[in-house]
């Protein structure tokens, strides 16, 4: 099962880079959120995956009776969401501000910074 | 004075350091009279030098070492042998009567301070450059004189000319400045010593290296840089834009000599070879007559003393390039009648612009009457030029002649350049002389009268050193050329000059062929200007211009590649990056067998049998199922609320994986943030007025996918590359074995994350706090900014 | 019940050992109060400048520790390495990390030349701190994944500074910030889960250990992701635009923060993870970084030279910086680490001071674009030394700071000239970048300072009008003027500077006082 | 969204995810939930509060600037870290106590601290955040 | 078959009529037309997860994923009362072209 | 009043989904269910005593019948082979006698989950509820089963 | 024995709920307009998530869980009407109306009279 969910980290990833190539600020944040679940499963994946046992000791017991879940993998990944959705917050308002401010959600003619007709440096000493 | 050696030669070098620092701050108390405070200071090394002097004269050296960066083995470490005291005796000798003339010359300017402190850090920068033993300190002087004439030649700042003139400078000097330090760097691999005084005793060291090219290159390129050979000679006319006194000094005996000493340094570890001399006599000749021709072209005085300088230089390099005892005699006579000369003419110039308001010898007539004293000097330095005997320039005449004469075909050729060289200088010279002061009267901008005595002072006192030093040829060789000689060809050195008038000698000849050729150019000065132009001007270009062209195709150039790299569309940029991406995935993949594990091998068996279906059941493949689903979805949404709605699909599918292989808390998490993020790109959503639908430009979509799809596969196939290996659970049972008994938790994930990798979380909400303040700083500003607009 | 290892319940934790990880606890805990009394007039800049204060004490006795001992780690909780989080301060680590918090505490102070626009409600101060927090823990964590955190910290509270002021030019430039910067920590997060798919450890001196067993295709791929990620961090060439897009938009306090700060850890993380860590798997990458370092190093200062706008301008001079870090990355000798570690440093310094100058030539001309600028030397020879200095510096020219990696980064490439092209292509690469940031530099100081105004000025008219300076501008003249002091003065002095560069980078080439400070020399792999 | 209906059931279910997200936060030590979780489900209590009787009333209700609450968080947790300078050991060592109130013993311990920081920190800036969004008018944020 | 057994099974079952649920469910999301029926869809299928994972509570016997099922409840609620909002304020103008297709 | 009974009816929540029932507990319980009371002092209004158990339990009981058979309902309907003949679909305005909040709420919450009807709006004046009818056959039925059934047991709850 | 029964009772409770839940599904996609639609989502989903809460709780045995359990149903119970009232009202406010099928529209008429008015 682990090559099914691989392979799914490849479609997760897949997308994310299609949606963050869009154009529009609110697609490349969806992109956003869709390649950082890929990299979530991926590190899940990486961790090797076992089926429902959760890494959980039973009331009454020092250590779990039989495998569990890798539990480390697990921690990072909620490390991760944690801060990727902090970062998808700050990059949701931002667009927001930048469309009131800027009057665009399509970043090709977010120019402000970089100007398109930027005259050419003067030949002078 | 009670200083050690060691001490007065440190002392020598970083003294003007010290007086450039107080300059403007004395300035600032004694106005103009600060210079003749300041010219203490090189007078002082002056006398300090003589006093030095004389066990040089004996053959000895003096070192002084100041351990600077020891963990680099850096010392700063000076030695002064025959060729520095030679060098630095002129530069501290000229240096001080520059900075008197430089008093009466700028007075009154409001950067008169500053201009002192620039004048003397780059007397400093000299002084240390010719007295340094190890390289690196070298270039570091090296450099700082660059830095110190950049300052200089661009002093007067509010011209475009003057600017670029600057620019030039420090460009060209830089390149070389670049040139040296690779070549000390390689020259210390390969001998394992930065000091001179050490690698002068390594002579097959560096020549018989197979690296021998690169550091003649290396060196050649550093030299022929600061000394202005052509074809790299067209800085130095420009940096004429600088105040007369800059122009004085720099290019009589200082910042252009640079070259020359370098050269003259690494004569006994790169010289003596046949690139050496080839290529130092080519482009010395080519030098010595372009510069000539180049004077004759001009009618601005100061124009006409640069283009005599780069003559000179040409000749200098070309001695040094001959190598011989004779060669490098002259070389030293030759370098010490120019400082003195040149300096001086220089001088006269600038008092001549600064009283009568103009340069250009065709508007100037009959001065003498009105600047009688400053004609006296021009007329000492010029003859000097011209090389009339009794002034120093006759024995570097006769000297150079001397190191030909008798010489193979090949020497007689450069014999002959040397006769025409020189002849056409002496006609400059001439012409510099007569054309100002004598003859009629011509009107001047400003009525001309006697420059005031600072500016008077140069020009006489080194016109009268020409003569004096003329008339003493045994301790001119005895105390200048013996040891400079000897210290530049690392065996002793017979004085040998005379004034020997001999008619059967074929010396005496060429010089009057010389002279008489001097003549000539002289009364067909008109004739030949005229011809120079039109020749010049036929040929259109002239290496000033192509560095214009260089410098603004390199502007044009960075703005285009610029424009191409920056052009602010972050789709761009992103597309970038996901190349790189897909490079970074595939390549070591690729290179190193990362997928051989495809190809079915004997022992890990057919990869069908690896990839049969897995045992997935069939609740589990709906959720599979569902996130691809959720996917697509989120593809094809017409619109971005739909995409947005979308989005909660896979994020549920993904929670479900997760639950369904047993990580609870990541479902939870998952499913919380997800549901959450669609909250919160709604609330936004609502706020905003966006057009429903959006779509990337079709002929995008089949790049972007094509990206998408190779970046996708990549990380799948990295991912199953790690998988076929097992994995080292060493932490996890670790954490497993202790969570309950010493961690006092039984979710192991939520005990990792507040105990075992606790740090983590702190940093973890230190983030989320850190968003919260974002945000708010986002949101803050806007009422303020929209309330502030229009 | 299960035993722990003895270790974990003998080892006593000195009192002093805290001072490696205070400065970060300082910080982050600082920003926490600040955001409290963020209303206040003046507490926050107080108390920003005592935490700066506090925490530049810790590091200078971290440092001298360091010096003295060798490497320090301390793993949190007790959980001894591999099962905790190390930090792990080696000599470059430590010295980062204190001149880190010096910039913070000068931009600190610098940036109340803003004060009179911004009344400090935005949480500037939090975040200044917070920064500081993520610039210190990446320095000084000895653990990949918390490394990433670090990073993260870092760049949420960069995000709250390039946008504090929120003018459409903010946040425009903060987009292109924001995705690309984010894009980078997802793509090291990525490297990170395959890391500990493959080797199963996520602290560095374990990885060190086991990286040589793992599997070698897997490994390089890791690395090369690594390199991805960090070489954006960093700037590096070809995916450096998020900067030159951005860094002239904020504040120049902020603007100068960042130039000093931000992509240096790209560059240290750079230097620790392929150096230090993946020694293998760099040698196998090193034509690549050759290529990426030699394009930076001469693709970056042709933006400075095409470039009108000031600030962006010198943004690419960070960036030609980050190249002559991958140079000494690429040089596989000690001499060409020493000369990347140091020349972080000195960038940490100078490029910090060029943004703040910069900031008052701004603040003094009234305008952004060069075109509209001059007459600066004539008005003020302090501040024209200030710019003068730290361009020469930035163009490596001696006797400043700037010089001395240069020397080392150009020995280094001769020395490995004799073992294939990358030497002598560096070398040539940094001749290059030498002269053209020279140029570049030189072109500004003539259009900035030279020149009598904007161009069209007459030469003989009057120079163009400027902004008299106020109090607050004297204050962060004051502020700025320490910091090129230092570059001017450990230029003159570079000994110590340059042992500990040495020693530090024979430590990362030989990391076996790393790993054993950690506590990880003994055990089996 | 201001209907009577929505008005109404509001309180309850705001008061029901409340109490919850405090459930979910302090048994995380033992099972799936834990500071982060429960920080967020209290802030969308606070969200769904917001929606329900608009921003002033949910701004009145809380008194405290929920960015302080978010800092009071990051406090809490970082000196329950510091406290083990105490015990010589380092930074974030565990300490346990163990209150014996009556019949029942309530263990405290750091890494309970520590994870009632991070609910702390999530409910506080996502209701902060929440906050703003909603807000059609300049308020003190 | 023994009760566990039972339950076993019918926890299969009910998973797998969940799963299809879900399947579904996505179908309304994915057609629409219009923006409320697809909001209508999300918040079915976070009935039909809570669903999901009550049957792998049971499945699993780990009554504590429970939590996770009720959480879900009170945080779907949120998101539909967000798109409600939504809809309320902008919904029809993004749904202009479904609508007249609908008519 | 009713403030003290909700945090008693939160702390006992509280024990019961802790699985705690000791004092220490309880009284923790009762804590957080006063601070989640704090945060919504003003929002809580003056509510009927809600201690008829015997109506409130009729009540219930009415209702969850209400809701399976409704369930079942809904099931035939989207199985019906015909669904065009099964549904005859209206919004229908039905008038109110209840006036408080928590009648209105109640009544209308239960009219959605009851069969083939579904509270769209309660106008301004609170004087009727708009209620969609998936089957509609006679208005006057609907409105008469509404008002004798859920609206007659409401207003003895809250009497 | 009890326990057995509580079992069996649950899995029963299990497969209930997730066919109400299924027919929901069924019935969103099947049901011609919105506002029917609404009717599905709304009764059979609350009926099938309840159901699959009560089932766990059977299953469970255990006075907390089977506490939690019912919380959770009544906060089902609380939210599915709320937000189907949202959702319905919002949708018909922004102009999205009963289809064509649909035999009298009160809501419309009064609308139509207020703004009219
Ligand atoms: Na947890
Ligand atoms: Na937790």
């Amino acid at each position: 099962m682990d090559y099914v969910l691989a392979a799914l980290v490849g479609v997760f990833v897949s997308l994310g880079i299609y949606l963050l190539l869009s154009r529009s600020v609110i697609r490349m944040l969806i992109g956003m959120t869709v390649l950082g679940n890929g990299v979530n499963l991926l590190i899940f994946t990486a961790g090797r995956v076992t089926r429902e046992v959760a890494p959980i000791v039973p009331a009454g017991l020092d250590a779990p009776a039989g495998p569990i879940a890798n539990p480390l993998p697990q921690a990072l990944i909620l490390t991760a969401i944690v801060i990727g959705f902090s970062m998808f917050s700050f990059l949701l308002v931002l667009a927001f501000r930048a469309y009131k401010s800027l009057d665009a959600d399509n970043t090709d003619t977010m120019r402000l910074a970089e100007p398109e007709n930027a005259p050419q440096p003067p030949l002078s000493y | 004075m009670g200083l050690s050696l060691d001490a007065s030669i440190a002392l020598v070098a970083l003294a003007p350091f010290l007086a450039a620092i107080l300059a403007p701050f004395i300035h600032r108390l004694a106005g103009s009279y600060s210079a003749w405070i300041l010219a203490i200071v090189p007078a002082g090394i002056v006398m300090l030098l003589i006093r030095l002097a004389e066990p040089v004269i004996a053959g000895g050296t003096i070192a002084a070492a100041i351990d600077w960066v020891p963990s680099y083995g850096l010392t700063l470490a000076f030695f002064l042998d025959g060729l520095s005291l030679v060098f630095a005796l002129t530069i501290a000798g000229i240096g001080a009567l520059i900075v008197l003339y430089s008093g009466a010359y700028l007075k009154g300017h409001p950067h008169q301070g500053r201009f002192l402190a620039y004048l003397l850090a780059f007397m400093g920068s000299m002084l240390g450059l010719v007295l340094a033993d190890n390289m690196l300190a070298l270039f570091m002087f090296w450099e700082a004189t660059s830095i110190t004439s950049f300052l200089l030649i661009g002093f007067d700042h509010n011209r475009q000319a003057a600017r670029r003139g600057a620019i030039q400078a420090l460009v060209i000097t830089n390149i070389g400045g670049m040139c040296l330090l690779v070549g000390a760097i390689v020259a210390q691999h390969l001998s394992g010593t930065w000091l001179l005084s050490e690698l002068r005793g390594l002579e097959g060291v560096l020549k018989d290296s197979a690296l021998y090219g690169l550091v003649l290159a290396l060196f050649i390129g550093a030299a022929f840089t600061k000394s202005a050979q052509f074809p790299l000679h067209f800085w130095l006319p420009n940096a004429m834009e600088a105040p007369t006194p800059v122009s004085a000094f720099l290019h009589s005996a200082t910042m252009v000599q640079a070259g020359v000493y370098l050269l003259g340094r690494m004569t006994p570890v790169l010289g003596g070879t046949s690139v050496w001399t080839g290529v130092l006599v080519a482009f010395g000749g080519v030098t010595l007559i372009w510069g000539a021709l180049g004077a004759l072209k001009e009618t601005d005085l100061k124009q006409i003393l640069a283009q005599t300088t780069i003559a000179s230089l040409g000749l200098l390099v070309l001695l040094i390039g001959l190598g011989s005892e004779a060669a490098i005699a002259a070389m030293l006579v030759y370098f010490v009648a120019h400082a003195c000369y040149k300096a001086g003419l220089f001088m006269v110039a600038g008092a001549v612009d600064h009283e009568a308001g103009t340069r250009d010898i065709t508007a100037l007539g009959g001065l003498a009457d009105k600047m009688p004293v400053t004609f006296i000097g021009a007329a000492l330095a010029a003859l000097s030029m011209v090389g009339l005997p009794l002034t120093v320039g006759y024995f570097a005449k006769e000297e150079m002649y001397l190191a030909l004469v008798g010489g193979d075909w090949l020497m007689l050729v450069v014999l002959a350049l040397l006769v025409i060289g020189n002849a056409l200088l002496a006609g400059v010279a001439l012409i510099v002389m007569i054309r100002p002061f004598l003859g009629d009267a011509l009107p001047t901008p400003k009525s001309a009268h006697e420059a005031p005595v600072a500016m008077l002072a140069g020009p006489i006192l080194l016109g009268g050193a020409g003569v004096v030093a003329g008339l003493l040829p045994d301790w001119l060789g005895h105390d200048v050329l013996a040891p400079g000689a000897t210290a530049i060809l690392g065996h002793a050195v017979e004085p040998h000059l005379k004034l020997a008038l001999d008619l059967a000698s074929p010396l005496i000849w060429l010089s009057a062929l010389t002279w008489l050729l001097g003549i000539v150019v002289f009364r067909q000065a008109h004739a030949i200007r005229t011809v120079l132009r039109r020749l010049s001007a036929g040929l259109g270009w002239s290496a000033d211009t192509v560095f214009d062209a260089v410098m603004f195709g390199l502007i044009r150039f960075a703005a285009t590649v610029t424009r191409a790299l920056h052009h602010g569309k972050l789709e761009f940029y992103l597309v970038v990056v996901f190349v790189a991406l897909a490079v970074a995935l595939f390549w070591p993949m690729l290179a190193l067998g990362g997928l051989d594990w495809i190809v079915p091998t004997a022992e890990l068996g057919d990869w069908s049998k690896r990839l049969v279906l897995p045992e997935l059941r069939p609740y589990e493949w709906g959720v599979v199922l569902l996130a691809v689903l959720g996917l697509l979805a989120v593809l094809i949404a017409q619109s971005r609320l739909i995409a947005i709605l979308s989005l909660g699909i896979q994020g549920t599918a993904l929670a479900l994986i997760f639950l369904l292989f047993g990580a609870p808390d990541l479902a939870f998490t998952q499913l919380m943030v997800e549901v959450l993020s669609v909250v919160i790109l709604t609330i936004v959503m609502t706020n905003l007025r966006l057009d429903a639908r959006d779509h990337r430009p079709f002929e995008d979509w089949a790049r972007d996918g094509t990206l998408a799809v190779v970046c996708g596969a990549g990380v799948s196939l990295l991912l199953m590359l790690v998988l076929t290996g097992t994995l080292d659970t060493r932490l996890s049972d670790f954490f497993t074995a202790t969570s309950v008994p010493i961690a006092h938790g039984a979710n192991i994930v939520n005990v990792i994350l507040v105990d075992y990798r606790g740090f983590d979380t702190l940093g973890e909400i230190s983030v989320v706090m850190g968003a919260g303040i974002a945000i708010l700083a986002l949101l803050r500003r806007r009422k303020k900014a929209e309330g502030a607009g229009p | 019940m299960t035993e722990l290892p003895q270790a974990m319940i003998e080892t006593v934790t000195l009192a002093a050992d805290w001072v490696l990880v205070l400065p970060i606890v300082l910080a982050l805990l600082g920003a926490a109060a600040l955001l409290v009394v963020r209303r206040s007039n003046n507490l926050p800049v107080l108390g920003a400048v005592l935490v700066i204060v506090a925490i530049i004490a810790c590091e200078i006795s971290l440092l001298l520790r360091v010096v003295s001992e060798g490497p320090l780690s301390m793993t949190m909780g007790k959980w001894l390495p591999p099962f905790g989080i190390s930090l792990t301060a080696d000599l470059f680590g430590a010295a980062f990390a204190l001149a880190a918090s010096v910039v913070t505490l000068v931009v600190v102070l610098y940036a109340e030349i803003d004060r009179e626009g911004n009344d400090g409600r935005d949480g500037f101060h939090s975040m200044v701190l917070l920064l500081l927090a993520g610039v210190t823990g990446s320095f000084l964590t000895g653990d990949l994944f918390n490394l990433y955190v670090w990073f993260e910290v870092m760049l949420i509270a960069s995000f709250g500074l390039i946008v504090s002021g929120g003018s459409p030019l903010q946040l425009d430039g903060a987009v292109k910030y924001g995705f690309l910067n984010f894009l980078a920590t997802t793509l090291f997060l990525l490297a990170l889960g395959l890391t500990y798919g493959l080797l199963g450890t996520l602290n560095m001196a374990d990885i060190m250990r086991v990286a040589p067993e793992a599997n070698r295709a897997a490994m390089t791929g890791i690395a090369a992701l690594l390199l991805l990620a960090f070489g954006m961090k960093a700037a590096a060439f070809p995916v450096n635009a998020w900067l030159p897009a951005s860094y002239h938009t904020p504040t120049p306090a902020v603007s100068a923060l960042f130039a000093g700060l931000l992509t240096k850890v790209g560059a240290y993380a750079l230097l620790r993870s392929l150096v230090a860590i993946l020694p293998d798997s760099r040698d196998v990458l090193e034509p690549v970084l050759a290529v990426l370092a030699i394009a930076t190093l001469v693709i970056a200062p042709l933006g400075a030279i095409a470039e009108t706008h000031l600030r962006r301008a010198v943004g690419f001079f960070v960036i030609g910086g980050i190249g002559a870090i991958l140079a000494g990355l690429s040089l596989p000798n000690v001499i060409g680490i020493a000369g990347a570690g140091i020349y972080i440093f000195h960038a940490i310094l100078a490029m910090t001071a060029l943004y703040m100058v910069v900031g008052l030539v701004e603040a003094r001309t009234g305008a952004s674009d060069t075109r509209q600028m001059g007459g600066l030397y004539a008005a003020s020879a302090p501040l024209s030394i200030l710019f003068f200095v730290l361009i020469l510096a930035v163009a490596g020219v001696p006797p400043f700071l700037g010089f001395w990696p240069k020397l080392l980064l150009l020995e280094a490439g001769v020395v490995d000239a004799e073992l294939g092209w990358v030497g002598s292509a560096m070398v040539v690469a940094l001749v290059i970048n030498a002269v053209l940031t020279l140029i570049a530099g030189t072109r500004l100081w003539s259009h900035i300072f030279w020149r009598n105004g904007p161009e069209g000025l007459p030469a003989s008219g009057e120079p163009m009008a400027l902004v008299a300076p106020t109090p607050r501008v004297r204050l962060a003249f004051g502020a700025v003027s320490v910091l090129v002091l230092g570059v001017v003065l450990i230029g003159l002095w570079p000994n110590p500077l340059i042992e500990v560069g040495q020693r530090a980078a024979a430590d990362i080439v030989d990391p076996s006082r790393y790993v054993e400070a950690v506590g990880l020399a003994g055990v089996e792999p | 969204m201001n209907t009577v209906i929505f008005r109404t059931a509001a309180p309850l279910i705001v008061a029901t995810m409340l109490v919850f997200s405090v459930y979910v936060c302090l048994r995380g030590h033992n099972e799936p939930g834990g500071g982060f979780i429960g920080g967020l489900i209290a802030a969308a209590s606070i969200a769904v509060f917001g929606m329900a009787s608009g921003v002033p009333a949910v701004r009145r209700a809380l008194k405290v600037d929920p960015l302080a609450i978010a800092s009071f968080g990051v406090l809490l947790a970082g000196f329950s870290g510091l406290l083990s300078l105490f015990i010589h050991a380092p930074f974030m060592t565990s300490i346990w106590l163990y209150l014996e109130l009556g019949d029942t013993t309530v263990p405290l311990s750091t890494p309970m601290f520590f994870d009632i920081g991070v609910y702390f920190v999530v409910f506080g800036t996502l209701s902060a955040i929440a906050l703003a969004l909603e807000s059609d008018h300049e308020e003190d944020l | 078959m023994s009760a566990a057994a039972f339950v076993d099974l019918s926890s299969l079952i009910a998973l797998i009529l969940l799963g299809v649920a879900l399947l579904v469910s996505i179908i309304r999301i994915v057609i629409g037309p219009t923006l409320p029926d697809r909001v209508l869809a999300l918040d079915l299928m976070t009935v039909v997860a809570m669903g999901f994972i009550g049957a792998i509570a049971v499945r699993t016997g780990l009554m504590l994923y429970l939590d996770i099922a009720i959480a879900l409840a009170l945080l779907g609620f949120l998101a539909t009362v967000a798109l409600a909002r939504y809809i309320l304020r902008r919904g029809l103008k993004t749904d202009a072209a479904a609508m007249e297709a609908q008519s | 009043m009713s403030g003290a009974f909700l945090v008693v009816i939160l702390a006992l929540g509280w024990a019961g989904i802790t699985g705690n029932f000791s004092g220490l507990n309880l009284l923790f319980g009762g804590l957080i269910g006063g601070g989640a009371l704090l945060i919504l002092r003003y929002s809580i209004r003056q509510q009927g005593a809600l201690g008829r158990a015997g109506r409130v339990l009729s009540l219930v009981g009415l209702f969850l019948y209400e809701l399976m058979v409704s369930a079942i309902n809904v099931a035939l309907i989207v199985l019906h082979p015909n669904l065009k003949s099964a549904l005859k679909p209206a919004i229908v305005a039905v008038p109110l006698t209840v006036k408080s909040d928590a009648e209105i709420t109640l009544l209308a919450n239960m009219i959605t989950l009851t069969p083939g009807t579904l509270t769209v709006d309660v106008a301004e004046d609170r004087s009727v509820l708009y209620v969609h009818v998936l089957a509609m056959e006679s208005d006057t039925a609907l409105i008469a089963g509404i008002a004798n059934g859920f609206e007659a047991r409401i207003k003895e709850v809250f009497q | 024995m009890i326990g057995d029964i509580a079992l069996c009772l649950g899995g029963v409770l299990l497969i209930l709920g997730a066919i109400f839940t299924l027919l929901a599904a069924v019935g969103v996609v099947r049901l011609p307009d919105l506002y029917t639609r609404m009717h599905a989502a709304s009764k059979a989903g609350a009926v099938g998530g309840g159901l699959v809460l009560l089932a766990v709780a059977m299953v469970s045995m255990d006075a907390a869980v089977v506490l939690r359990a019912v919380i959770g149903v009544i906060f089902v119970l609380l939210t599915t009407p709320v937000s189907a009232h949202l959702l319905a009202r919002a949708s018909y406010i922004a102009g999205y109306h009963a289809g064509e099928s649909t035999l009298r529209d009160d809501l419309k008429t009064r609308l139509e009279q207020s703004s009219g008015s």
